[in-house]
């Protein structure tokens, strides 16, 4: 049973209703994108609700209990009350720069989605740059920060947007060295195509000692760091810079950029679970089903990091990126170079 | 040292400029002139035997008649702890900075001028700060003082 | 090219999608700005001056230097595909590449650059 | 393939528009990047309609992206210079000190 | 490299250690359906006893509640009548005044009023925290509490002891000699099956 | 035009505080910032000024202690217990035996529930949340032993002039001792959680320089001055009340940094508990108040009384008018008060994250500096 | 004002619109009294038990209250701790600051009228329902973390009776 | 209708350039100006993708969106008076400039158009990242190794220039 036929006779259906071609294709693209608008919303509501009950159980708390069974409802009920929540635009903003950084905040994260593989055929569009294109593509999350730094004109938020920019920036480097052992081993940048160079369990890149799993750690790191969580957490600082660069953003735009925020965590680890854990691939469950319980082992992990650990500061930072990762990942690359020369693990 | 070892010595070590007062009834309490305030701290303060190096506390109290000014510092290397004050008159009370003996002097000197209305000569930094900025309803701590929205406990 | 019309699309759809949230907040929400509100939040101080300070940024020269390892980044990716298809040659050329570009790394950590002025 | 090349014409021309007015130097620089971006335009667009059997032209649009951030690099870093010095970047003022 | 090593030991270790209270289970009180047990000794919120079997209050108007207060909070009308003999009028406690020491509950003599062990009083305006003797008795009907009948402290003259004699006296020896005629209000006979580790002075 | 200056960028102000989240409550830095580096930071004070003393000037003495149970409301033993030792001074009265055992069981428990809150809110300071939680969570349980025995959570009113209010339930040395035999296992989860933790080390080692003399110029005492280095506790160099009968250690530090001083508080906890131990197992059977009335006058007199809180030197000043049973003049010292006086000087040249460190590390509070 | 605000008297002349209306209110006011989001604000002995209530015994959480800190994304100031005079401009900046709807909690006897701070002081103000419109009183000095989560849940009580309609 | 889709997004993307484009050039706010400039770069972007320049596109994107503009949104922190808004962003040139901008469009559109372009009708290949990294490593080695001296000529240079500072 996969989910991938279902869309595909959806889409078959739809080309035999006699529409032109090119309207075809537009409708389904359509709604590809609402399906998995809708899936994401439905996941970062998952992952925020997950997230407090983690926080809660490590705390040993109970974490939201009273909306819902377990507080299943809470991430709703959030969210229905930050859609009724007034939206601040303080008299000395620069309104469209204010006005348009959640969107991109947002959509940034949204774009990188159509390159994803969620399972067997479950992908809107399998590019042939695929992992290039989501680098690239989340590119724009750092704009979207600066943005809202600068926008809000407030010190505050311009001191964290700065930060984040530097941060995402400078992990930006060790992230990109780190993926590109594998693409040296499946010498595709599709993402279909690295999954499918993974189908045994030893054939996983995380498996490939000795480059695999550095570059794995080197990449969770740098995730961890893109997506501004602790211990890199600086932009948004509470104790710091109070909120960081969404400390004048209220109502539904704040709720853009929390959205955003957690859609990019499960982008960092769905791209991990890509890329070093074999996608979908996995044996009698459905692919989804695998890709799913895969990025959220992840996700649990960064969850981990962030409640047990403190956050570092900002020189120490950069540092540890410029003078511990890159030079790191660098040489991980050329061990990598030489094993995929010399034909060691080359299965 | 202990205590009478103590007041011995420094009744020594300045004859004729300070009194000993039998208030206190653990650490020797002394009073001073308030011109004698800078030159006694100075000495207490490089004296081998003394080296107050610690100051604890400066408090200004209204007694009804007089401002006094009492000082209370210690010695941490030497374990030894002494009080001493300063008498002011109402009218133009007016004492000197110690802070170029003790940095930390420079707070508590700010709040007797501020609540006390004490003035302190060379502390240059004399400006609100645990009353509102705007406050204009003079020295509180004073036992006269009153304002409009000042509620006294009823008494009992 | 279709396959790239879903970004195309999905760029439309993304910023349909939160546009048309804001309008459905825009229905529900109260609206009550007045001067104190729409002042900018400064730990409940008003604020002091302009927020678009101009500061001196030190994370400039974390840029310059990313700049510089980006680009080597994108010289990387074909060479990482196409890798398979070629010999040691590419291998050692492209270790040549990296190294001179360390280099510059650790000319700057040696500078000083590196750690924060 | 013609309307590629005008647009890329018309790319250039704005571009040569903002270096001729700006006061800014960073206003300067931005609009070179339009005229990078304009020439490189061109490149891809010869490289598909006159020399589709080679990415020659992709690799020189490479290569000119590459020179583009070199002297991005290299042009900020001489503006941050010019600010240290003289509190300003516009170019008519630095055009006076020069005197 | 060690240092290196090192790092990542205590970061994994950190980690367990988080891991390990993941397991563990929540020691939250689930605050509406679960209650917290409170202690006796609680001090909650000002009541007005009343006798159990009459159900009329222990109050016998002394003021000595009011005086006791430190922060004003309790004020008490009443009125004289021929024989001078103190009538309650009303009893007023303002909780928002209150800064819930017990010094009130120390100071009176009759068991009348107490800080009891109930806390969920929160009110839409501020009025309601001004309660009246009706309010305070409804409250402090179900509180138990052991009645305890005092002499009226009015006749005990308010000496002060400043002993000058030196502090460093044997303590022992000095407790040794205990007068019994003092009654202090604050003595802490509320609770005698609590208090068996050591009986406070006999009240004679 | 070429002076060094033109070769800074613009400096900037920006107000941290009175509302934000890391500054304890309400102080307010008006910082002069560099970018992200401190040049200048300006402490603010007075949003939390109470005026305790105006209002202890009206009050009789055994009134007073409520009062002063706000003064440092995480130690409002230690309040109570310096005022407490000060009227005693003053007076001459002695409290008995057991009284001033338990004025310290409670005094050392409150210390350490002090510093735990000073542990959560540095880690959580420094990003760490988890360990504020747990913090909290062994807070929780010696407040049970607070509440069981005087009934409140915070603001016990339980040490009073003479001895203590009452005396301590039965289950109280059960429970009190499970506690300090678990305690230290507990310290041993923050141990793991943060101590060796390279992000910790390295956010804390050698931030926040305090240099022994520059500490003792600007009077600062307790946990601070010992993480500069200087062994100088009050319970060991001024003994009061019967702290001489209890062995513990002094712990100090070697740098003076942010680091020093957090290890100096963990180790402080140690020996709190060890004090606690000691003193359950010495506690006499006996009288818990000498006998003092209410409208108890102290003869004419005055007297500066300090104990070591857990945030140094808490003093208080009575002025006593011999006739009236209110006092003259009741002075405030706290620890805080002077240790937010030298923050200015070792937060210059840091950056605003340092800034946080030295802050937690300080372990300011402000109704101490405000009063 | 939200233009919903005038819907509810349009739909509600339509057959069945007036459960649609009271439906729409349900939702919308239960999901705001189960996402109290407060602001970080605590200035004296009161912050240590709102501290207190947020941390594990009592977990502010299952409520679904969390904190934030910065007044623009908070729903609710809970004033822990004496407001003084110095203070009340900031604390009125604050509340001015956060989006609406908010609701302000009165902890402690400080806040509600003065507390152990009515008489004598200088500088404490009486009450802050001179400064900010104040939804619910809780008594204590400092109240019990269950006070406290009393008075959140009374105050929720409060919200869910909340129309639209009469928003102001 | 393949063709005119394709059109259609041509249109589009060349109207979001020209406009965006000539914002950048004009605008006061040197910052909305940069934000322009990305906004035009990443339709620039897109019109490679109409060229069948995938690869390309992505480096575009990777280099001047997260990259460059970042750089120059930073140099604009650093060095302009952002709060005052009234600083005049053009010099009097303004008349010179679009008499030269006009003449030298005139002179090339003209030139495309009359020029005959020999368009051959052939796919590119297939891979062109693969493509690339064969032709880098062959016949364009000589300039790839020179591109890291590039880089390493730029990175030293701006160290140099930016670093004088705090040193």
């Amino acid at each position: 049973m996969e989910l991938a036929n279902i869309f595909k006779y959806l889409y078959q259906s739809l080309a035999n209703s006699g529409l032109p071609q090119v309207w075809v294709d537009i409708i389904a693209l359509v709604a590809a994108g609402l399906i998995v608008f809708g899936v994401l919303a439905v996941i970062a509501l998952f992952l925020v609700w997950w997230e407090r009950k983690v926080s809660a159980h490590i705390q040993q708390r109970f974490g939201p209990m009273r909306t819902g069974w377990h507080g299943v409802l809470q991430t709703i009920a959030d969210a229905i009350k930050l859609i009724q929540k007034e939206d601040i635009t303080p008299t000395n903003v620069d309104r469209p720069v204010f006005y348009w950084a959640p969107i991109i905040a947002f959509v940034a994260a949204f774009l990188a989605y159509i390159a994803i593989p969620f399972g067997k055929g479950l992908i809107v569009s399998d590019l042939n740059i695929g992992i290039l294109f989501i680098i690239a593509i989340t590119t724009f999350t750092i704009i979207s920060l600066l943005m809202a730094g600068w926008g809000s004109n407030n010190k505050y938020a311009l001191l964290g947007g700065m930060r984040s920019a530097a941060q995402v920036v400078s992990y930006e480097v060790p992230m990109v060295v780190s993926i590109l052992p594998i693409i040296l081993f499946a010498g595709t940048l599709s993402m279909v195509e690295i999954v499918e160079a993974q189908a045994k369990i030893y054939q996983w890149f995380i498996f490939r000692v000795p480059f695999g799993p550095i570059a794995f750690i080197i990449y969770i790191i740098a995730g961890t760091a893109e997506t501004n969580r602790t211990p890199f957490d600086l932009p948004e600082a509470e104790q710091e810079l109070v909120a960081g660069f969404n400390v004048e953003y209220s109502g539904m735009k704040f709720a853009m950029f929390f959205l955003a925020e957690f859609v990019n965590m499960f982008t960092v680890c769905a791209i991990a679970t890509t890329l070093f854990l074999g996608g979908w691939q996995g044996p009698f469950l459905p692919s989804w089903v695998w890709f799913l319980g895969k990025t959220l082992v992840l996700v649990f992990l960064l969850m981990w990091f962030r409640w047990t650990y403190p956050r570092l500061r900002v020189d120490q930072l950069m540092e540890f990126s410029w003078k511990f990762l890159v030079p790191l990942s660098f040489a991980n690359l050329i061990i990598a170079g030489f094993m995929k020369h010399s034909k060691w693990f080359n299965w | 040292m202990d205590h009478t070892e103590l007041t011995k010595y420094i009744l020594e070590k300045f004859p004729g400029k300070i009194e000993l007062l039998d208030t206190g009834k653990a650490e020797p309490f002394f009073k001073i002139s308030a011109d004698f305030l800078l030159d006694f701290c100075r000495s207490i303060h490089s004296d081998e035997k003394l080296f107050i190096d610690f100051l604890c506390n400066i408090g200004a109290v209204d007694t009804g008649k007089k401002f006094e000014v009492v000082y209370s510092v210690a010695s941490v290397k030497n374990h030894i702890r002494f009080d001493f004050k300063l008498e002011q008159e109402y009218e133009g009370a007016e004492i000197d900075s110690i802070q170029e003996i003790w940095a930390g002097a420079n707070w508590h000197e700010r709040e007797v001028w501020e609540l006390y209305g004490i003035n302190i000569r060379n502390h240059g930094n004399l400006t609100r700060f645990l009353l509102p900025d705007d406050w204009n309803q003079g020295f509180p701590m004073r036992k006269n003082w009153d304002a409009p929205d000042f509620v006294r406990m009823p008494e009992q | 090219m279709n396959e790239y019309a879903a970004v195309l699309i999905f760029l439309f759809v993304g910023i349909g999608v939160v546009l048309f949230t804001f309008f459905l907040a825009r229905l529900v929400r109260p609206s009550n700005p007045y001067k104190a509100k729409n002042q900018n939040y400064e730990c409940a101080e008003p604020p002091i001056g302009s927020g678009w300070i101009q500061f001196n940024n030190r994370f400039y020269i974390f840029a310059l230097i990313f700049v510089v390892f980006d680009v080597e980044a994108i010289f990387l990716f074909p060479w990482a595909v196409a890798f398979g298809q070629l010999g040691l040659y590419a291998l050692i050329e492209m270790i040549i590449f990296i190294v001179i570009l360390l280099f510059g790394l650790f000319y700057a950590w040696k500078k000083g650059v590196l750690k924060w002025v | 393939m013609l309307q590629y090349l005008a647009l890329a014409s018309i790319l250039f021309a704005i571009g040569i528009f903002g270096v001729l007015t700006r006061r800014n130097t960073i206003g300067i620089l931005m609009s070179l990047e339009l005229m990078f971006n304009a020439v490189n335009i061109n490149l891809v667009t010869f490289n598909k309609y006159i020399g589709p059997d080679n990415l020659t032209g992709q690799i020189f649009a490479t290569f000119v992206i590459v020179v583009a951030a070199a002297e991005a690099v290299v042009g900020l870093a001489i503006v941050l210079l010019l600010y240290r010095n003289w509190r300003g970047i516009e170019v008519d003022r630095i055009n006076l000190m020069k005197w | 490299m060690k240092k290196l090593i090192n790092g990542i030991k205590n970061l994994v270790i950190g980690l367990l250690t988080t891991g390990k209270h993941l397991g563990r289970h929540a020691i939250t009180i689930q605050y509406p359906t679960q209650k917290w047990e409170m202690p006796e000794r609680s001090r909650g919120i000002v009541v007005l006893l009343s006798d159990k079997e009459t159900g009329e209050l222990n109050c016998t108007t002394c003021l000595l509640c009011e005086k006791a207060c430190p922060s004003s909070a309790i004020k008490i009308v009443y009125e004289k009548d021929e024989k001078g003999k103190r009538h309650l009028k009303d009893f007023i406690v303002d909780h928002g005044l209150c800064c819930f020491c017990g010094l009130c509950e120390e100071a009176c003599n009759f068991s009348a009023i107490k800080l009891a062990t109930k806390y969920e009083f929160s009110t839409y305006t501020k009025d309601d925290l001004l309660w009246h003797t009706n309010k305070l008795q409804e409250v402090g009907r179900d509180v138990p509490y052991e009645k305890v009948e005092r002499k009226k402290p009015e006749a005990k003259p308010a000496a002060p002891q400043p002993t000058t004699a030196t502090p460093s006296k044997p303590i022992a020896e000095k407790q040794s000699a205990k007068t019994g005629e003092a009654i202090s209000p604050a003595e802490p006979e509320k609770n005698p099956e609590l208090g068996e580790g050591a009986k406070p002075q006999e009240d004679k | 035009m070429t002076a060094s200056k033109a070769l800074r960028t613009e400096e900037f102000l920006v107000n941290m505080g009175p509302h934000h989240p890391s500054t304890h409550g309400v102080c307010r830095f008006l910082l002069t910032m560099d970018g992200e580096v401190v040049i200048k930071a300006v402490p603010y004070i007075g949003y939390l000024h109470r005026a305790l003393e105006k209002i202890c000037e009206n009050r009789t003495y055994p009134q007073c202690l409520p009062v002063l149970d706000r003064f440092e409301y995480c130690t409002s033993m230690s309040c109570e217990y310096a005022f407490c030792l000060a009227v005693e001074k003053l007076a001459g009265i002695q409290a008995p035996e057991r009284a001033e055992y338990l004025r310290i069981i409670m005094v050392e428990l409150n210390r350490i529930a002090s510093h735990l809150i000073w542990f959560g809110t540095t880690a959580l300071d420094l990003g760490a949340i988890t360990p504020f939680l747990y913090g909290f969570r062994e807070r929780e349980d010696i407040l049970d032993l607070f509440e069981m025995t005087c009934g409140q959570r915070l603001t016990y009113n339980y040490i009073r002039i003479g001895g203590v209010s009452r005396d301590i339930p039965s289950q109280f040395i059960p429970k009190a001792k499970e506690f300090i035999d678990k305690f230290p296992s507990k310290i041993d989860d923050y141990v793991k959680l943060l101590n060796e933790n390279p992000i910790w080390v390295v956010r804390n080692r050698n931030v926040g320089i305090l240099p022994p003399e520059l500490a003792l110029s600007y009077g600062v005492s307790g946990p601070v001055l010992r993480g500069s280095g200087v062994k100088f506790d009050l319970r060991k160099d001024d003994p009061y009340s019967i702290y001489d009968r209890f062995e513990f250690d002094i712990p100090t530090g070697k740098y003076g940094d942010c680091y020093d001083r957090y290890l100096v508080r963990m180790a402080e906890m140690l020996q709190s508990t060890r004090i606690v131990k000691q003193a359950l197992e010495q506690l006499p059977e006996g009288d818990i108040k000498a006998k003092v009335s209410p409208q108890f006058k102290p003869p004419k007199g005055e007297v500066y009384s300090r104990i070591e809180n857990s945030r140094g030197e808490m003093g208080i000043y009575i002025q006593s008018p011999g006739d009236s049973k209110k006092p003259l003049r009741v002075k405030m010292r706290g620890g805080s008060y002077n240790h937010l006086q030298v923050m200015p000087e070792i937060v210059k040249g840091g950056k605003i994250a340092d800034l946080v460190a030295v802050m937690a590390s300080m372990d300011i509070i402000m109704p101490e500096v405000d009063r | 004002m939200g233009l919903i605000k005038k819907v509810p008297v349009y739909i509600e002349k339509f057959p069945g619109g007036g459960i649609l209306t009271t439906s729409l209110d349900y939702v919308l006011s239960q999901s705001r009294a189960s996402s109290l989001w407060y602001l970080l604000f605590g200035t004296a002995c009161c912050a240590i038990e709102l501290m207190a209530t947020g941390a594990s015994r009592y977990d502010f959480d299952r409520l679904g209250m969390i904190f934030r800190a910065s007044p623009r994304q908070s729903d609710l100031i809970i004033a822990a701790g004496t407001i003084t005079k110095k203070m009340s401009p900031r604390l009125r900046l604050l509340y001015d600051q956060m989006s609406q709807p908010r609701y302000v909690i009165a902890m402690g006897g400080c806040t509600v009228k003065g507390g152990p701070f009515y008489y004598d002081s200088y500088s404490v103000e009486k009450g802050i329902d001179h400064i900010v419109p104040v939804d619910v009183y809780i008594p204590g000095c400092p109240p019990r973390p269950e006070s406290l989560l009393e008075g959140c849940l009374t105050l929720q009580k409060k919200i869910k009776k909340e129309k639209i309609a009469d928003w102001s | 209708m393949e063709v005119e889709v394709s059109q259609l997004v041509f249109y589009l993307l060349s109207f979001v350039i020209i406009i965006s484009a000539i914002y950048v050039v004009t605008l006061r706010n040197i910052f909305h100006s940069a934000l322009f400039l990305i906004l035009t770069l990443f339709a620039v972007a897109g019109i490679y993708i109409m060229l069948n320049a995938e690869f390309l596109a992505a480096v575009q994107v990777l280099i001047y969106v997260g990259a460059i503009s970042i750089l120059i949104i930073f140099a604009i922190m650093l060095t302009s008076q952002l709060a005052n808004k009234q600083i005049r962003q053009s010099n009097e040139q303004v008349m010179i400039g679009i008499f030269i901008c006009s003449g030298f469009l005139l002179a090339s559109l003209g030139s495309i158009a009359n020029t005959v372009w020999r368009i051959v009708e052939k796919p590119l290949p297939e891979n062109n990242t693969l493509t690339m990294g064969k032709l880098l490593m062959n016949e364009f080695v000589l300039p790839f190794e020179i591109v890291s001296i590039v880089l390493l000529a730029a990175l030293i240079g701006a160290v140099v220039l930016a670093r004088k500072e705090g040193a």
